[in-house]
């Protein structure tokens, strides 16, 4: 695979690490539950088909990225860093 | 106690002891050719985000832009690369006056010293491309990766930065600058890699 | 005698000027360059190559390229020996040596042939059924001698002496096969400016034309192939890779291939890899790699001299080999009577063509009578005879009448089969076509188009028009304006119209499906007849086309015939599913230089030299290499040098490298808040000038890393990490950073490789510390006391930092300067601290102290411990968020018989404590009900005089004082331990603040 | 028919005409007292225990494809019971208990073949958490065995003890583990489950899963609605995918692991060996092909194949743990799709529906677990309790905080 890293360009997947999906949010602050923070760490959609997730330029631009792929073809729709993402998954 | 600088506290970089210069691999003409660069100063320059206090200093300082995207700007004396989004890698071809300008920088930036944390070499020559393609998975090409162009990756499990400078008269010319401790890693892969072409290391000083 | 007595006198791309000299099974022969193993050994008339796999039946060459089931040898001879190496594609080199494999003790007399009787009972599956009783016997008896049995060839016993390499290749459009679609495909593609790489897996370039007398414009293909060479050559942004095989096609367009750089000679020269392993990352890709030949199942049919037609006109075409002198040609199409034309061109005679077909076109009658061969129109060969190799053919007429012929060759031909693997490497499953009689590319990979036979497109007129096309429309896809449309060449007539059959009827003997694993007509038969008649079952349960050919030759006929068995057509059964590679591709290929010392990268402190210099035994720690203890002459063992490293800090002072801890530059207004989201503990109070312990947890609530962070200006802190988890704190904090909380001004980068650390330990440590650093830095217990942080400068000015913090429980400091100074840092502190017989100590004294002092390490923070398991709940804020916070307080975490750290001491000072132990209370069995946790750690203290160890214990802070086993069965001991506070030394931590 | 020397001698002499199919090849039934979804080696042997160990044989397995054709077929054979946590070590020695009575029981050969597994270290650190493992098994009554660097050498003088970037300093040696020819363990379960009465029904995928008043009362199929009193979810990487039909979401995620196999050679290798300082391990078939698996490719992927960083990386472990095999080549690789849980052990347990079971989480570990799987999970199934050797295997630990997480990587499933 190659991620098109908004940031470096198309680069090998190898250059990556991944974390999984970026839908779920981090329930912050002191009046978070447990249940929610229990979906947030546990808990996955685990789609066939597009999913959103969460990719870290490790050996290059050290970004993390929100990206948009196909996990039954791979296909890659989108990449966007985290930090612009339009669906946020920052607070 | 120790009042004044005395001559037992020489620097080593981080090549000593792995690089011995003279011509390596094939004998004759060498494909390719490799030159340590003495007195490399470098420095992480962090903007703080949303800030154009930088751009306006560095251009100040040491009269660059600075770069948006993955290129470099480059002078005789400094550059600067990008190595991320909001961060750059300052440098500097001489060690006097360094101090100063990073200090200069440090209200606008989040500043740090990394001079001694990398293994720089600059590889040229006929060859120079075939024997990074052995180890880059980015395109070398001079369409896509034209002088000036700078990439953040790794070779052989090694994370590097490398750019394009001005071609020699031989070929592409390419500066990479290796994370200090995987030099000699680094180095055992690049020794492999170019001994069919023949390489010639040099040390200037 | 002739040197070469089946080479004809003339033609073929073979250069008779020189002769090679080589050796198959001890027996010296010549060929020439430009012939592969097989064409040189089919000229010296030498039919039997190998054995089969299950039955050891003679066999002998079939093909002419890498689909080869039977022609397999063993090359080289030692270290460089290679198993299962396909005679058909080795290309011969001076001094070559071959073996045949799978036979004992000879090729022509092999013990192991199995005889008709007990071959009957071997059917497909046999194995499952039987070997059942007593049970005992499988691993003492039945499977060692199956074991015996399987394999062909045998495995180098020792390093392969030879160096591969990767390399990483980009282009617009890769060309995948240099026949006469490739090469076109190439050409127009390289005209309209695009960058084009054409692979081909031979040592020549031009695919079947190489081996057809065929005309192109009106002239010998040879010319245009020279032609288009010569241009491709000349277009600076095309490269040709020769030897060079695609073997697979992995997401987003990047293709795996591998380039025998010198498997054509002996031993690689020089400086040289034996093979390259590539990854070609491309925008297009156009597969053009042609189509094989099937062959025919009929009894007998896999005895050497049977062999593909198209096999046969390649012998005579391209290698100037007669591979037979009495031919009896057996073809369901055209394509049989091609090897004809080919062979009345070279003046040779036939005996016989069987057509399978009732009507034969009257040229081709024509052409029988200028072979002088009798036609059998409708007919069949139904059995061959001979040993070795073919003697005679039995014919069937379409009368139903019996002849037997004469002959040493059979050429066979039951049309093609496009070579469209790539195409289902993405699990695109290809198509029956009717037409063509043969399964097409179904759905392709993105960027990926097929042409010419390879898309069962099988004339040449339509490879070199599918070529043209595809080149230019790749190009034109990618953004290419191709400058002038050149005319598609023109081609010599040909036909290629195929009747296949799946299966000879009615003869006797074994009929081969797959030839290498030996599955019959019956196999299938079983197989349909016991259920397993999905495709995939099919070849999971006979094997077929699981040998190192993939069933290239083998696999239509096979599902065709289950078709037949079960009544349904082709097409509903469909294929097995292709999987990479294409051709098998050493493994020493795709490991590149990645071996032995190189196999990964080493990280090597600043300071490693020095401490090599005095005499450090080193260890793995991570991808570092770190040094463990410092021998001295005359200490027998590691623990003597271990325990004086450690009284020499605990009384003087000791010097030890830290420089591999991970270290981050955490900058930012935001920093100090930062710090508290990510740590348990607070970190807005911190004063400039001081570090803080803090204990980093993950949002599962488990401890994550330890280490110091200290605040060097209000927003500038440097935090440590432990060594191994360097890489994975900074991925984290950018992650909390960039997509938990991108609104805080943090700004952080790595530092570990820019300063190197020394830990300088012991009573005397400030004394020579004093010598070292800049007068005006005052280090005294008042100005600088315990966990002071602070940026000072050595030696006139040389920027450092230093840090009173202590792993060692000892009056401590951490000095570090930037990492060119590094080892003049060491020498510095040697000289400084010689008056105090400073005693430079590696990881393993630390270790020893560290666990004196009830620290926590590796062992404890192996990801399944929290903070409460490890005494440090109380450390856990509960006036802000924090990461892991939530989850550490599930109910089964805050069970107070959760495992807790305690210290252990042996009620027997003189026994040996081993981490991994066990607990168990006295008097209850060992055994997993009783489990009460486990020793983390361990070492002999110095101080002590005995072992002392952690360990993680149900209720343990409440035990203290009790006594309990720790069990260690696999080393057979058993050692009482009493429990006890993990601090064993200098508990009021007087030494710490001194 | 029962199969034996005999049967296969006459057998022999009749041109093998006589032999029936191993199983039939059922239509779906308008319902049943459970459906089994799944036709994988789990699914197979929870309806073989179902039937023999609970005498409930209405029985019928729904398989979408051909039986078989999930990991059970795709894995690297590997059988072992060498765990650390006191929730795994007795179920898979459980496991490995009915692998050593298998053959007998089914009537068919699966070849299981206790050659012996054998986990190198290469530090200090890695031999403190091996023997903490050892000593854990062999409190559970496993066998275990600690072997140093020479031990070693005498079985694999091949491997590197020279250049090794990670020197080998010993290793951790079960006996009793082995291997075991995979697609046999589908058919003999398939063919002794379809004996006992059970319906296996293949190319019938299931569509939907009906509730009704918070109840699974059937399925939707391709090949029309079935019902059922209970159904069982034995679906390997599609849980999450048959979880949603029921309104669920689990603690999964979906990977893919790549296998490989070398050309046929000669027998060379021994045991099972796995390489601690690299990803890889390594075994050798009774036809001579060396199999080799190493990590998972590390992101979501339901594709049945994988990509070449990972297969580099597993062939360069190959060649600094053996450097002989540079010259042996690679066949074939292929990818399954694994169910990888958030602590990286399964989960066999009643889903929060009435009348619905789920077993899955297995990630890249299910083969040596199928029969103690199918085992627990029948007896789940039969009983409505859990057994006693999988009752850590709940959902719930998750929210209680009872994790399984041997590797201690914490909730990153393409870590485990």
């Amino acid at each position: 695979m190659r991620i098109p890293c908004p940031h470096c360009g198309a680069r090998d997947v190898q250059e990556f690490t991944y974390l999984g999906d970026a839908k779920p949010r981090r329930p912050e602050g002191l009046d978070a539950t447990e249940a929610a923070m229990l979906e947030y760490v546990y808990v996955r959609d685990n789609p066939r088909g597009p999913n959103d997730e969460l990719w870290y330029h490790a050996a290059g631009c050290r970004a993390w990225l929100m990206v948009r792929r196909h996990t039954l073809t791979h296909v890659i729709e989108s990449a966007v860093p985290t930090k612009s993402a339009k669906a946020g998954v920052a607070a | 106690m120790a009042e004044q600088a005395t001559s037992s506290w020489c620097r080593r970089d981080a090549w000593a002891a792995i690089i011995q210069v003279g011509q390596i691999g094939a004998a004759g003409e060498p494909g390719v050719k490799v030159q340590l660069p003495a007195n490399l100063q470098l420095a992480t320059l962090i903007a703080t985000t949303g800030s154009t206090g930088l751009e306006r200093i560095t251009k100040q300082l040491v009269g660059l832009d600075l770069p948006r995207s993955a290129s470099i700007a480059l002078s005789a004396t400094h550059g600067l690369a990008w190595s991320g989004p909001g961060q750059w890698m300052l440098l500097a071809r001489q060690r006097a006056g360094f101090s100063e300008l990073t200090s200069l920088l440090s209200d606008e930036a989040a500043v740090s010293d990394q001079g001694d944390a990398r293994a720089a070499l600059c590889v040229s020559g006929r060859r120079a491309r075939e024997v990074l393609a052995k180890g880059a998975m980015i395109d070398l090409h001079g369409k896509a990766f034209p002088v000036g162009a700078t990439a953040l990756t790794s070779f052989a499990h090694v994370g590097v930065q490398l750019w394009r400078i001005k071609d020699g008269p031989d070929g592409p010319a390419f500066e990479i600058l290796v994370s200090r401790s995987m030099a000699a890693s680094f180095w055992s892969w690049f020794a492999a890699s170019a001994a069919e072409f023949g390489c010639n290391v040099a040390r200037p000083g | 005698m002739n040197a070469q007595p089946f080479r004809l006198p003339s033609g073929g791309l073979v250069d008779r000027t020189q002769t090679l000299s080589f050796r198959f099974d001890g027996k010296t022969y010549d060929g020439h360059p430009g012939d592969t193993l097989a064409s040189a050994l089919l000229a010296n008339g030498v039919r039997l190559l190998g054995r089969s796999f299950k039955y050891h039946r003679p066999r002998g060459v079939l093909s002419v390229g890498s689909e080869e089931p039977n022609a397999l040898v063993e090359l080289r001879t030692g270290a460089r020996r290679e198993p299962n190496t396909r005679a058909t594609i080795i290309e011969l080199f001076e001094g070559l040596e071959a073996t045949s494999q799978n036979r004992w003790p000879s090729l022509g007399c092999d013990f192991l042939s199995v005889d008709r009787l007990a071959g009957s009972a071997l059917v497909a599956g046999f194995y499952y059924k039987t070997f059942m009783w007593p049970a005992a016997f499988w691993e003492k008896l039945y499977e060692p001698v199956i074991r015996r049995a399987a394999g062909l060839g045998r495995a180098a016993r020792f390093a392969d002496p030879d160096h591969y390499e990767k390399a990483f290749a980009f282009c617009d459009v890769l060309v995948i096969g240099a026949g006469p679609a490739g090469l076109s495909a190439a050409l127009t593609a390289g005209r309209s400016g695009a960058r084009v790489i054409l692979c081909d897996e031979d040592f020549r370039l031009g695919g079947r034309l190489l081996a057809e007398r065929r005309e192109i414009d009106g002239r010998p293909a040879a010319d245009w192939v020279a032609a288009t060479l010569a241009e491709l050559a000349a277009l600076s942004e095309v490269r040709t890779m020769l030897r060079t095989s695609v073997f697979g096609l992995y997401d987003h367009g990047i293709f795996g291939a591998v380039e025998r750089v010198n498997d054509h000679v002996a031993v690689p020269p020089a400086h040289q890899p034996r093979q390259r392993g590539w990854r070609i990352y491309t925008k297009r890709a156009i597969l053009a790699s042609g189509a094989l030949e099937r062959p025919i199942v009929f009894p007998g049919n896999d005895r050497p001299g049977v062999m593909l037609a198209g096999a046969v006109r390649a012998y005579v075409n391209r290698f100037g080999v007669l591979p037979g002198r009495e031919i009896v040609v057996f073809t369901t199409g055209d394509n049989g009577w091609a090897t004809v034309c080919d062979l009345v061109a070279a003046g040779v005679r036939l005996s016989a063509i069987v057509d399978s077909r009732s009507e034969i076109d009257p040229t081709f009658k024509a052409l029988a009578e200028r072979a002088g061969a009798r036609v059998f129109a409708g007919g069949a060969v139904e059995a061959t005879q001979g040993g070795h190799h073919v003697r005679g053919v039995v014919v069937r007429d379409s009368s139903g009448k019996h002849t037997t012929l004469s002959c040493d060759l059979l050429a066979v031909s039951n049309g093609w089969n496009p070579t469209l693997h790539l195409t289902s490497h993405q699990n695109g499953r290809p198509i029956w076509n009717e037409d063509v009689q043969a399964f097409v590319p179904g759905t392709l990979p993105p960027g990926l188009a097929v042409g010419g036979s390879a898309a069962g497109r099988f004339t040449l007129a339509q490879a070199l028009e599918d070529g043209a096309r595809l080149g230019r429309e790749a190009a034109v896809e990618i953004g290419f304006r191709p400058t002038h449309i050149e005319p598609i060449p023109t081609t010599d007539a040909e036909t290629n119209r195929v009747k296949p059959i799946w299966r000879v009827r009615g003869g006797r003997g074994k009929a081969f499906v797959d030839f290498q694993n030996d599955v019959t007509e019956k196999d299938v038969e079983l197989a349909a007849r016991e259920g397993f008649r999905s495709v995939e079952h099919l070849k999971r349960y006979t094997t077929l086309g699981m040998a190192t050919d993939q069933g290239k030759t083998s696999n239509i006929a096979g599902l065709a015939i289950m078709a037949e068995q079960t009544g349904r057509a082709i097409s509903d059964t469909g294929t097995t599913v292709f999987r990479p590679p294409f051709t098998p591709v050493a493994i020493g290929a795709l490991a590149g230089h990645h071996r032995g010392k190189d196999f990964r990268p080493v990280r090597l402190a600043p300071t490693h030299d020095w401490s090599r210099e005095q005499g450090a035994v080193f260890v793995e720690t991570g991808q570092w290499l770190r040094a463990q203890y410092y021998p001295k002459p005359g200490e027998q063992d590691w623990l003597t040098t271990v325990t004086r490293e450690v009284l020499a800090v605990r009384t003087g002072v000791g010097l030890c490298d830290v420089s591999t801890l991970g270290k981050i530059d955490i900058q930012g207004r935001d920093t100090a808040e930062f710090l508290e989201r990510v740590y348990i503990n607070g970190w807005k109070a911190l004063p400039v000038g001081k570090a803080r312990y803090g204990l980093m947890l993950r949002e599962d609530g488990f401890v994550m890393d330890d280490g110091t962070t200290s605040r060097l200006r209000e927003n500038h802190f440097l935090m440590t990490t432990t060594t191994a988890n360097a890489g994975k704190v900074m991925q984290h904090l950018e992650f909390c950073h960039q997509v938990l909380w991108p609104k805080l001004d943090v700004r952080m980068v790595s530092v570990s490789e820019q300063w190197a650390q020394a830990a300088i330990a012991g009573p005397k440590s400030r004394e020579v510390l004093r010598d070292i650093l800049d007068a005006v830095h005052d280090i005294s217990n008042e100005a600088f006391p315990y966990l002071a942080a602070r940026e000072v400068t050595v030696n006139g000015g040389i920027p450092a930092r230093l840090f009173r913090i202590s792993f060692s429980g000892e009056l401590a400091y951490e000095l570090a300067v930037p990492a060119d100074y590094g080892e003049a840092m060491m020498r510095a502190l040697m000289a400084a601290g010689s008056p105090h017989g400073i005693t430079p100590y590696g990881t393993e004294a630390l270790g020893v102290m560290r666990l004196e002092k009830g620290h926590v390490a590796g062992n404890e923070l192996n990801g399944q411990t929290t903070a409460r398991d490890l005494g440090l709940g109380k450390m856990m804020s509960s006036k802000k968020d924090f990461i892991g916070r939530l989850m550490a307080r599930r109910e089964a975490l805050l069970q107070s018989d959760r495992p807790t750290l305690v210290g252990l001491r042996p009620i027997n000072n003189a026994e040996r404590l081993r981490a991994g132990a066990h607990f168990i209370s006295m008097g209850r069995t060992a055994n997993t009900d009783n489990d009460e946790g486990y020793m983390t750690s361990v070492a002999y203290s110095p101080s002590l005089g005995h072992w002392i160890g952690l360990g993680l214990l149900k209720n343990g802070p409440r035990r203290v004082g009790e006594r309990i086993r720790a069990v260690d069965p696999v080393r057979n001991s058993e050692i009482h331990v009493e429990i006890c506070s993990p601090i064993f030394v200098d508990r009021e931590g007087t030494r710490l603040h001194g | 028919m029962r199969y034996s020397i005999f049967s296969l001698i006459s057998q022999a002499l009749k041109g093998h005409r006589g032999w029936q199919p191993a199983w039939r090849d059922a239509a779906p039934k308008p319902g049943y007292d459970v459906l089994v979804i799944g036709g994988g080696g789990h699914g197979l042997a929870t309806a073989y225990y179902l039937a023999s160990r609970h005498g409930i044989s209405n029985v019928a397995v729904l398989e979408k494809g051909y039986i078989g054709s999930g990991n059970v077929g795709r894995n690297t054979t590997i059988i072992r019971s060498n765990y650390l946590l006191p929730g795994n070590t007795p179920f898979y020695e459980l496991s490995m208990k009915l692998w050593e009575g298998l053959e007998q029981e089914l009537n068919y050969n699966a070849m299981v073949s206790q050659r012996g597994v054998l986990n190198l270290f290469h530090s200090d650190v890695q031999r403190d958490a091996f023997a903490r493992r050892a000593n854990a098994m062999r409190l559970a009554g496993v066998d275990a065995a600690f072997i140093d660097r020479e031990q070693v050498r005498s079985m694999l003088p091949f491997l590197d003890y020279e250049t090794s970037r990670f020197p080998i300093q010993g290793g951790l040696l079960q006996g009793r583990g082995g291997t075991v020819r995979h697609d046999a363990v589908a058919w003999g379960y398939a063919r002794a489950a379809d004996s006992r009465g059970v319906d296996i029904v293949q190319n019938c995928e299931v569509t939907g899963i009906d509730i009704v008043d918070g109840r699974a009362t059937g399925v939707q199929t391709t090949r029309g609605p079935i019902k059922a009193k209970k159904i069982a979810l034995v679906v390997a990487g599609n849980s999450s995918r048959l979880a949603a039909m029921a309104g669920m979401r689990l603690p999964i995620e979906s990977h893919v692991l790549q296998a490989f196999v070398s050309e046929g050679l000669k027998p060379l290798l021994d045991c099972v060996v796995t390489f601690g300082a690299g990803h890889l391990y390594i075994s050798q078939s009774d036809k001579g092909g060396l199999v080799f698996g190493g990590d998972i490719d590390g992101y979501n992927s339901y594709a049945q194949r994988g990509n070449l960083p990972v297969i580099e990386d597993v062939m360069e472990a190959a060649m600094a743990l053996w450097p002989g095999l540079g010259r042996v080549r690679l066949l074939r690789h292929w990818g399954g799709v694994m169910d990888m849980s958030m602590d990286g052990s399964p989960i066999i347990d009643h889903a929060p529906i009435e009348g619905l079971y789920l077993n899955a989480g297995w990630c890249y570990g299910g083969f040596k677990a199928t029969p103690a799987s199918g085992f627990c999970f029948a007896y789940l199934v039969a009983k409505d309790e859990p057994h006693p050797l999988a009752a850590a295997y709940r959902l719930d630990r998750f929210a209680t905080g009872r994790l399984i997480d041997e590797k201690g990587v914490g909730a990153q499933p393409n870590l485990h």
